[in-house]
C-alpha cells in the first residue's frame, strides 16, 4: 500500500452506494467530526413523564413479576442492589417506568471519557432525571476482559471492589463484544473508577470508532480443538494495538475474534470484522481404538457421523474408519462426535476471514475468506503485516461509517486482494461470477502488438 | 506499554491470562486430548497426560451486581481452588480439579437459584443485550425477555434432549448487538413507526446534510418547517431501521405503541456440517407486553417444540428448515406467511424460488 | 388491477436503479418513440474498407478452412447458395472480410417491417455495400413455427419455396426464440414474402418491445413426461395474443416458453419472462415389475438412483421400490433414469413461473415460482386472466427496456403478488428475508386500539 | 383471428400443429409410456397402447440454406412418411413408423455429411446466435465458432460416454440471445474496449440524455466535444456491455483488436438433481482468432475431457464442480484464477466464500 496512494482501479464506486440505490457523499464523515459528537451528548429536554406513586416508593409490580419462575431473576439481584445503592434504586425506577409505558428511558448518546482514552466508555442520561435524579448520569465503563473469560476470585472480587466503590454496582459479565462492563457511573466518577483500575492492572475496552476489544474461545485452555493459541495472539493483538483500542482513528469500529478451530465457539465469523479460526491442512488424526470403544458404546457410526459428513468423505470398512481427507472441508463434525477418536491434524493454523458485521446500513454480512491457510506463530508477523496493511488501505479507501466488510463490497473483493498484496484466489469466492460486466483493465491500441 | 502522563497509566491493556489460568490448565495447555460431557452442565476434558479438568456450567442473567458475582466467588473458592471462568454465551464455568466437589458445587448453585445445564444438546444461555435498561436506541427490554424465555424454556437448558443445541438470541433494535443475525432463533426488538421530528432540537443538535444522508432509503429530505430549517420524511419509505437516530438525536423512533418484537430462525455461525447461514424471519411482528411477552415467549417456546419433535439427530433449526423446505417449516409451526418474508432489500432476488423442485 | 391505478406500497423505488446504484429516471421511454426508433435506421457512414482483391473474386480463404472437419459446414452449403443468388454470394465475401479484420460489418438496426406489424422483422443494412451490394439489406423475417417445431416435408418445402422466390435462401432453422427464420430480404421484399406466407397459412412472430413467439417442448407428441398438452398451449396462447404478438405495446420484450415437465427442454426458466413447467402434486405411479426389469437389466438403483435423489426419499426393500412423496420435491432424477417403472402422478398441472431473462441490464435472472401449481386446462382461462393481471401490472408500474422480472425486483415481490390478486406463499421463495428492513405498512395513532 | 385490410391477411398465427404430426403421434397423443435409447441417436417411443414411434437425431449447422433443408425433406419424405421436426438445440428429429427404416436413413444422413446423435450423455448441438452473420452488435462470430468447436467435439455427439449431458451455447455479445448463462459450459463474445463515440453522427442520431442514461455504470457524461453536444466516457468505469450502443449507433464497441471470447461453466437448467444454476466464469479473455479459433475450441476441448475424467455419472458440470469445489475445478483444469473471477457486481458479497470449508 505504501507509495500507492494513486492506484485507480477500474470500476471502483467512487461514491458509496446503499441498498436502496441511494449515492452517499464519500465526504460523510460526521461521525469524526468531534464538534458534533460533542452536541450529541447534550441531548434534547424530553417532556416530563407523571409520576405514578407506586413508582416514588419504588413499588415495582410488573417488575416484581419477573421474579417469579426457575430462571435466576436479575430483578432479584436489582434489587437487592437497590437497597444498596441509589443509583441501583433509580435505575430500578426507570426500569419499572419502561416497563410500564413500554419505552426505554434513556437520551441519546452523550460523549464521556476518561483523559486520553476516546474509547471505552458509553456516555448515558436518563431523560427523566427529575425522577430518578441518580440514574441522571448513568455511563458504562468497559473493562477489558482476560483472554478467554479466565479469572481467579481474587481478581474478580478486585472489580467487585472498585465497582463498589465507585459506580452502582452493577455489571454485565459480559458486554456483547466480551468486555467486562461496569454498568452506570457518574461522569465524575470516571477517572478515580479507571485509576483504580490501572492500579489493580486492569484496563478500558473499546468503544467508538476504534479497534474493539478482541476476544477469543477458551482454545488450548481447555478445549482439545484448538489448532493455535488463541489466548495468546489475542493477549498480543491487544497489546500491541493499544493506542487504536483507545483512541478512535478508523473511519467505523473494527472487531477482532479468535476461534481455535471451525466449531467457532466465539461466533467470530459473524460478529467480528476480522476473525481468526483455527484449521489444519494435513490428515485427520484416527485412533482406531478410540473408533472401537465409541462402537462399542452404542454409537451409530454410520447415521451419526458418516451420513452427515458434508463431502461424504468417510467410511467404515470393518470398523475401521477411513477419511478420505483430500475432500474433507475441516467442517468438525466427525471430530466433533468422536473426539477421542479423531483430531485435527498436525499442520495446523487458522483461517483468516474478513468483513462480519451487524446489518447497518448494508445488511449484515458473515466474514469471507482473506487467507486459506496462515501459520499462526508468536510473535503473528504475518498476522499483523496483513492486518496493517488492510488498516492503511481502510484509512485510504473507507468511508466514513463504512466496516471493512462494506469497504470491500464497493471496492470489489479483486481489488482488495491486490491493494493489500495478497493473489486472488479461488478459495476467496464460493463461485466465480456469473455476469458477464468485467472490467478488463488492458486494451490494445491499434499498432500495438496482439497480446501473448 | 506506553505511559501517558505520569501520575497514570495508560494502554497497559488487561492483565496477562496466565495468572488465572487453575494449575492443572497450565500444566496441560495445549495438551487436551478429549472431552465428555458427564451429565448436564458436566463436562471433562481429558489431557494427554491423563489429567483431566471438570467443568460445572452454570447460567446468569449476565446483568448481575457484584455481590452475584461476590457469591459465586464464594462457592468457586470452595469447590474450585478459586478458578472460574465465563462462556461466550455468557454462562459462569466452574473449574474443578476433583471430581468430588461436583455435586455439592452443584448443590450450592442451585441452593444459590443458579441452574446447572447449556452444554451438548441443550437450549444455552440467550446471548443479549442492553434493552430498557440502558440503552437509548431499545424497541424492547432484553434482559426481560430473556428471563421470561428462559423461564419457559428451562427445562431445555438442564437437560440434554433435543436434537443438537439450540441457540437463541435477543437483541433490543436493529443495530443487532445481540448478532442475532446468525442464531437457531432469534428475538429482535423493532421499532414500526417513522421517527418523529423534533424540529427545535433538531436545528441545534443536528446537521441538516448529515442526517438526510443517514437514511439507507433515502425518506429524508430537508425541508423548511415553521419557519425552522430541518428535514422531513416520506413515511412511505421508512423501513424504521433507527440509522438517522444514530445520528440525529431529534429523530426518536422509540413508540409505546408500535414497538415489538420480531422472530428469526435457523441461523447458525458453526462450520459443522454446513456453512453458516443467516437468520431468517417467521414471525415479522409480535406486541411488547411486558413484563412477560407472553405472545413471544410462547411463540418461541412452540417452534422449540416443533423443532425437537421433527428434526433429525444433529441438525441444528437451520438445516432441519432446509431439508424440510420452508414451505412445511410454515405448515408445521403454524405460522402465517405474509408478504413482510418476500425480502424486498439488496439481494432479494437471490431469495425468490428460482427452481420447480417444491413438496406439495 | 382496475381501479387500483393510485396504489402506492411502501418501499417502491420510485426510480430505477441499476446494479451500480445509478439512478435511472423512470420516465426513459426512449424505445417507445417511433421518431428515435426511425433515425436508428439510418445508420452512421463507416469509413470504407479497403477491399482485397481475393475478396472482389469472391475467393474466401479463411471461410474455406470451416470446409474441414466432420461437423456439417454451413460455408459449404452458403457457398452452394451462393452461386445461384447474389445476396449469399455477398453475405459469404462480408463474412470473409469480417474473418479477416476480426470485427462485424452491418450498420446499427434499421426500423422496417409490414404493414400493420411492429415486429417480426429485423432490419439489417451493411456498412460496405459498396463492396457487397447485394446485402446493402440484409433483413430477417422471424416467420412462427409450430407447436413443437414439427413439420411436414410439404410444409417445409412451401416455406423454402417462398424463401427461394423472396430472399437470399439462407435461414436460420430455429432462432433462439424459436421462430423459422428468413435470414435476408431487401426491404421491397418483406410485403410480397408476408404477402405468399400469409397465403401459404403462414404468419410472422415478434420481436420489438411485443410478445415474442411462444415455443415448446415435444411434451405430449413425443414424450412420456409431458404434465400437460404443451403444444396446444402454445397455440393458443400464440393465437389468443396475435395483437400483442404484431404490434409492440409493451414496455419491453415478453416471452413464453412451455415445458412439459421440471426436465425443462425448452430451458424455459433461463430464457422466457413467462414459463410454464408440467409437474403433478400426488404420488409417482411405480411399476414394480418394470423396477424389476432395470434391476435384472443390471441398473444400480442405489447408485444411481437412490443416492441422486436431493431429498433422500427413495428407498428399495426387497426389490421393492419406495418413495416417501412427502419429501419428493418432482425434481424428476428418478423418472429419467427408470422411465418404464416411474411416471408423474395423476393430478397434473404446472408450475408457473415469472421473470426470466438475460442479463441487460441487471444482471441474468431464472424464473421465479409464481403459481406452484396450477390445472392447465383448455381454453386456459385461470392462466390468461392471470397474464391479463401481470400485463396490466406491468403497463403502469415497468419503465421502458424494463423486463417484468426486473420490475418485480424493484417494486417487490411481495407488492407485485398483492396487486395481481395473488397470496404471498412460502413456495415463492427460497428463504425468507434474511434483513430486518421490514416496510410494515401500518401503526397505530395514539388513542387508538391495540392491534389484535 | 382478425383481418386488418381487405387484401391482406394478419394475425392468423402459424397452421396448427395437427397438420404435422405423423399418424402414430396423433394416435398416441399424450399416451407415450417410456422411451429407450436404441443407439446415439436413436430413441423409441413406446404407448400405452404398444405403438412405437422410432426418433433419429442428426446434427445441423442451424444456419442452413432451403437446399439444405430440401435435401432433409427427401430423406424425410423417403423414409419418414415425411414427417420430421427440429429441437430446441436445432437438431433434425426424423420420426419413423418403421423399424426398418433407421439404418437406411443413418445411412443416406452419414452421406450427405450429417452426424446422427446428440442423445443422453452426448454433448448435444451447440445453442448459438448471429455473429458476424447478421448482427451488429457481435464480438465475435458464432457460427465459425460452433463449427470449429464442434469438429474437435465429434465424438462426443456421436458417442454417449460422458458422465452426463453437456450442453453448450455461444452467444456473440453479451444480450447473451444463445441464453449461454444456463449452459453446462458456455462461449460468450466480449468487447474489451471502451465505446469510440462518432460525435458527428451521435448528434444526428442519438438523444444525449437517453444515451447517459443508458449506462448501467454511469460511465456516460454529457460533453462538449469540439463545439458539437456530444457525450464522453469515463473509461475506468466502463465494462463494455454494449447497452449504450443499443441505444445510440454512434457509440460501437466492435474492435478487432480487442474483442474476443470468455468461457463460462457449470450452468444448468433442468430441475434434476439440483435445481437450475447460471455459467459462472472460467476463463475471462481468449482472442478471436478465426477462422478456427484454436485458443477457444483446445480451452472447451480441455474442459470436457477434464468433465469426461473426473465427475461421476448423472452429474452433471455444474454438480460436479460444486462437489469438488472450485479451487480444485480451477486446479483440476489448469486454468488460471484471476481477480475478474472474483465477483464485483450487484450481488458480488453474495460469492464470497464465507465459511471455512476448504479442502487443502
Ligand atoms: C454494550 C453492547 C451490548 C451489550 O449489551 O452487550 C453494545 C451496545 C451498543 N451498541 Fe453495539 N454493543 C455491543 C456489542 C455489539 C455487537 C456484538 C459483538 O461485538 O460481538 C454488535 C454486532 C457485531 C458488529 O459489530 O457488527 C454490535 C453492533 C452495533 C451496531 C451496528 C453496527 C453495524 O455495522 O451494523 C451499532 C450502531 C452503530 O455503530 O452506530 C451499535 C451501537 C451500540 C450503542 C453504542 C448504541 C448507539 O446507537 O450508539 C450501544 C450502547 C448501549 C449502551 O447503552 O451501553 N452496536 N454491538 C455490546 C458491547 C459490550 C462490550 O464492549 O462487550
Ligand atoms: C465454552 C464455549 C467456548 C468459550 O470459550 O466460551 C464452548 C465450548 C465448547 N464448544 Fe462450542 N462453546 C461455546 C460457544 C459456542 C458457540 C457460540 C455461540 O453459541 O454463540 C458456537 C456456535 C454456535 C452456532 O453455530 O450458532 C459453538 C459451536 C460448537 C459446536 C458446533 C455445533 C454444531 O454442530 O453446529 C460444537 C461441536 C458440538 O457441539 O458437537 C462445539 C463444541 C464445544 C466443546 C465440546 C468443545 C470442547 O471440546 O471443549 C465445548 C463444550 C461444548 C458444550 O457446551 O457442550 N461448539 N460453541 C462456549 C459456551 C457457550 C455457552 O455457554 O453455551
Ligand atoms: C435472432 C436471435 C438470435 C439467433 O441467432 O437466434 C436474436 C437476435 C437479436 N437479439 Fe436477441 N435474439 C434471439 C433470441 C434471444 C434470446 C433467446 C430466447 O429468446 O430464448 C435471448 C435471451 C433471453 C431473453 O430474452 O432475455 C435474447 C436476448 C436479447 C437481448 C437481451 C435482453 C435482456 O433483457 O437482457 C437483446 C438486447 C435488447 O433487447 O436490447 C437482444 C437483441 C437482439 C437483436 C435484436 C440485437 C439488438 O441489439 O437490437 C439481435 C438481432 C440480430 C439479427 O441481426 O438478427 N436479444 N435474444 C434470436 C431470435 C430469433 C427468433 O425469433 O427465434
Ligand atoms: C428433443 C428435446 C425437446 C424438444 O422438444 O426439442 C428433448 C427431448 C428429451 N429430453 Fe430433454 N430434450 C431437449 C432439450 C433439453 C434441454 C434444453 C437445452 O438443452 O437447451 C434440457 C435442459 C438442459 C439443461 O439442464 O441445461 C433438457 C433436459 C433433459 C433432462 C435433464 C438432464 C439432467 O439431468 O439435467 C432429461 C432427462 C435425462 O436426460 O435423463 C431430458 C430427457 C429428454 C427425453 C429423454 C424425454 C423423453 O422421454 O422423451 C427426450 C430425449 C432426450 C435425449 O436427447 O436424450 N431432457 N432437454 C430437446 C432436444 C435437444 C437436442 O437436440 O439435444
Ligand atoms: S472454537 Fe474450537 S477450539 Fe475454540 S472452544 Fe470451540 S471447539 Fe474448542
Ligand atoms: S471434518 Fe467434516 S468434511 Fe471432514 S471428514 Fe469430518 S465430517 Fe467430513
Ligand atoms: S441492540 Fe440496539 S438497543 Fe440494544 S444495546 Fe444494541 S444499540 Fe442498544
Ligand atoms: S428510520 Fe431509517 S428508513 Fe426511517 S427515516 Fe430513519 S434512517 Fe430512514
Ligand atoms: S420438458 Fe419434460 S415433457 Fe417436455 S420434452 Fe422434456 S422431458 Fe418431455
Ligand atoms: S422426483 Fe426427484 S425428489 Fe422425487 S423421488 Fe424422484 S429423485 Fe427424489
Ligand atoms: S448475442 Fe448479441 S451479437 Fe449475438 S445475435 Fe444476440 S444481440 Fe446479436
Ligand atoms: S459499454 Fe456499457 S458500461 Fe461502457 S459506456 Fe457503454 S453502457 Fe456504459
Amino acid at each position: 500500500m505504501k507509495g500507492r496512494k494513486d492506484i485507480a482501479w477500474k470500476g471502483v464506486r467512487k461514491q458509496r452506494i446503499d441498498q436502496w440505490g441511494h449515492i452517499k457523499p464519500i465526504e460523510n464523515d460526521f461521525l469524526l467530526n468531534p464538534l458534533l459528537l460533542d452536541i450529541r451528548g447534550s441531548g434534547i429536554e424530553r417532556k416530563e413523564y407523571y409520576m405514578a406513586d407506586e413508582i416514588k416508593k419504588r413499588k415495582t409490580p410488573l417488575l416484581d413479576e419477573l421474579e417469579e419462575g426457575p430462571w435466576p431473576s436479575f430483578v432479584t439481584d436489582l434489587k437487592k442492589m437497590a437497597e444498596k445503592k441509589p443509583k441501583a434504586n433509580d435505575l430500578l425506577g426507570q426500569l419499572e417506568l419502561s416497563y410500564k409505558e413500554k419505552k426505554g428511558h434513556w437520551k441519546h448518546g452523550g460523549l464521556v471519557g476518561v483523559a486520553g482514552y476516546g474509547g471505552g466508555v458509553i456516555g448515558r442520561y436518563s431523560d427523566s432525571s427529575e425522577l430518578f435524579p441518580n440514574v441522571k448520569a448513568f455511563h458504562t465503563c468497559r473493562v477489558n476482559q482476560t483472554s478467554g473469560w479466565f479469572y481467579t476470585t481474587e481478581a474478580l472480587r478486585e472489580l467487585c471492589d472498585i465497582w463498589d466503590k465507585h459506580g452502582s454496582g452493577l455489571t454485565n459479565v459480559h458486554g456483547s463484544t466480551g468486555d467486562f462492563v461496569f454498568l452506570g457511573a457518574d461522569t465524575d466518577a470516571l477517572e478515580p473508577c479507571f485509576s483504580d483500575l490501572t492500579k489493580a492492572g486492569w484496563d478500558l475496552g473499546g468503544s467508538g470508532s476504534d479497534m474493539r476489544t478482541p476476544s477469543c474461545c477458551n482454545g488450548p485452555a481447555r478445549c482439545e480443538f484448538a489448532c493455535y493459541d488463541t489466548l495468546d495472539m489475542t493477549y498480543d493483538i491487544t497489546m500491541t494495538y493499544q493506542d487504536e483500542l483507545h483512541r478512535p482513528a478508523f473511519v467505523y469500529k473494527w472487531k477482532f475474534k479468535m476461534a481455535g478451530c471451525p466449531n467457532d465457539c466465539v461466533a467470530s465469523i459473524a460478529r467480528s470484522d476480522l476473525a481468526v479460526i483455527g484449521t489444519w491442512r494435513d490428515n485427520i488424526r484416527i485412533d482406531q481404538s478410540a473408533v472401537k470403544e465409541y462402537l462399542d458404546k452404542g454409537l451409530n457410526i454410520t447415521s451419526d457421523v458418516i451420513m452427515k459428513c458434508p463431502k461424504q468423505c468417510i467410511s467404515l470398512d470393518r470398523n475401521e474408519l477411513r477419511i478420505n481427507n483430500e475432500d474433507c472441508v475441516k467442517c468438525m463434525h466427525c471430530l466433533n462426535v468422536m473426539p477421542k477418536a479423531l483430531r485435527p491434524g498436525k499442520d495446523k493454523g487458522a483461517t483468516i476471514l474478513i468483513g462480519g458485521k451487524a446489518p447497518i446500513m448494508e445488511g449484515a454480512l458473515l466474514s469471507s475468506v482473506l487467507v486459506p491457510f496462515m501459520k499462526i506463530e508468536k510473535p503473528y508477523t504475518e498476522f499483523k503485516d496483513l492486518i496493517e496493511r488492510i488498516w492503511e488501505f481502510w484509512d485510504e479507501h473507507g468511508v466514513s461509517r463504512e466496516r471493512i466488510g462494506e469497504c470491500i463490497q464497493r471496492v470489489g473483493m479483486g481489488n482488495f486482494v491486490e491493494a493489500i498484496g495478497l493473489e486472488p484466489l479461488p478459495e476467496m469466492v464460493s463461485s466465480p461470477r456469473d455476469n458477464p460486466y468485467i472490467f478488463y483493465e488492458e486494451y490494445l491500441e491499434e499498432g500495438e502488438e496482439e497480446e501473448e | 506499554m506506553t505511559t501517558q502522563a505520569l501520575e497514570r497509566k495508560t494502554d497497559m491493556g488487561p492483565p496477562h491470562y496466565e495468572r488465572f489460568l487453575h494449575p492443572i490448565i497450565k500444566e496441560n495447555y495445549g495438551k487436551w486430548r478429549y472431552h465428555e460431557t458427564l451429565k448436564p452442565g458436566v463436562l471433562v476434558h481429558v489431557s494427554e497426560t491423563g489429567a483431566r479438568i471438570y467443568t460445572v456450567r452454570a447460567g446468569s442473567p449476565r446483568l448481575v451486581s457484584v455481590d452475584f458475582i461476590r457469591m459465586i466467588c464464594d462457592l468457586a473458592d470452595k469447590y474450585c481452588d478459586g478458578y472460574l471462568r465465563f462462556t461466550s454465551r455468557n454462562n459462569i464455568e466452574f473449574l474443578l480439579a476433583d471430581k468430588e466437589n461436583i455435586e455439592p458445587l452443584i448443590k450450592g448453585l442451585n441452593l444459590k437459584g443458579l441452574p446447572v445445564g447449556g452444554t451438548n444438546n441443550a437450549i444455552s444461555n440467550i446471548v443479549h443485550t442492553q434493552g430498557w435498561v440502558h440503552c437509548h436506541s431499545a424497541a424492547t427490554d432484553a434482559s426481560g425477555l430473556v428471563k421470561s424465555m428462559m423461564d419457559e424454556l428451562y427445562d431445555y437448558f438442564t437437560t440434554m434432549k433435543l436434537p443438537h443445541k439450540l441457540r437463541i438470541a435477543v437483541a433490543c433494535c436493529l443495530n443487532m448487538c445481540g448478532a442475532v443475525h446468525c442464531s437457531d432463533i432469534a428475538i429482535l426488538g423493532i421499532h414500526r413507526r417513522p421517527p418523529k421530528i423534533d424540529h427545535n432540537a433538531l436545528k441545534n443538535v443536528c446537521e441538516v446534510p448529515t442526517t438526510v444522508s443517514s437514511c439507507p432509503t433515502a425518506a429524508i429530505r430537508p425541508a423548511t418547517v415553521e419557519g425552522i430549517q430541518s428535514v422531513e420524511v416520506d413515511e412511505d419509505k421508512c423501513m424504521y431501521c433507527g440509522n438517522c437516530f444514530t445520528v440525529c438525536p431529534a429523530m426518536p423512533l422509540a413508540d409505546s405503541l408500535n414497538d415489538g418484537v420480531s422472530i428469526w430462525v435457523g441461523g447458525k455461525v458453526s462450520n459443522a456440517r454446513t456453512e453458516p447461514m443467516f437468520t431468517k424471519l417467521a414471525i415479522p411482528y409480535l406486541p411488547n407486553n411486558p413484563p412477560r411477552w407472553p405472545e413471544v415467549t410462547s411463540a418461541v417456546k412452540n417452534i422449540v417444540e416443533v423443532y425437537a419433535k421433527h428434526a433429525r439427530r444433529y441438525e441444528r433449526v437451520g438445516e432441519w428448515i432446509n431439508r424440510i423446505g420452508w414451505p412445511r417449516f410454515f405448515k408445521q409451526a403454524g405460522l402465517e406467511f405474509t408478504k413482510y418474508h418476500i425480502d424486498d432489500f439488496k439481494h432479494a432476488g437471490t431469495t425468490y424460488k428460482r427452481s420447480t423442485q417444491l413438496t406439495q
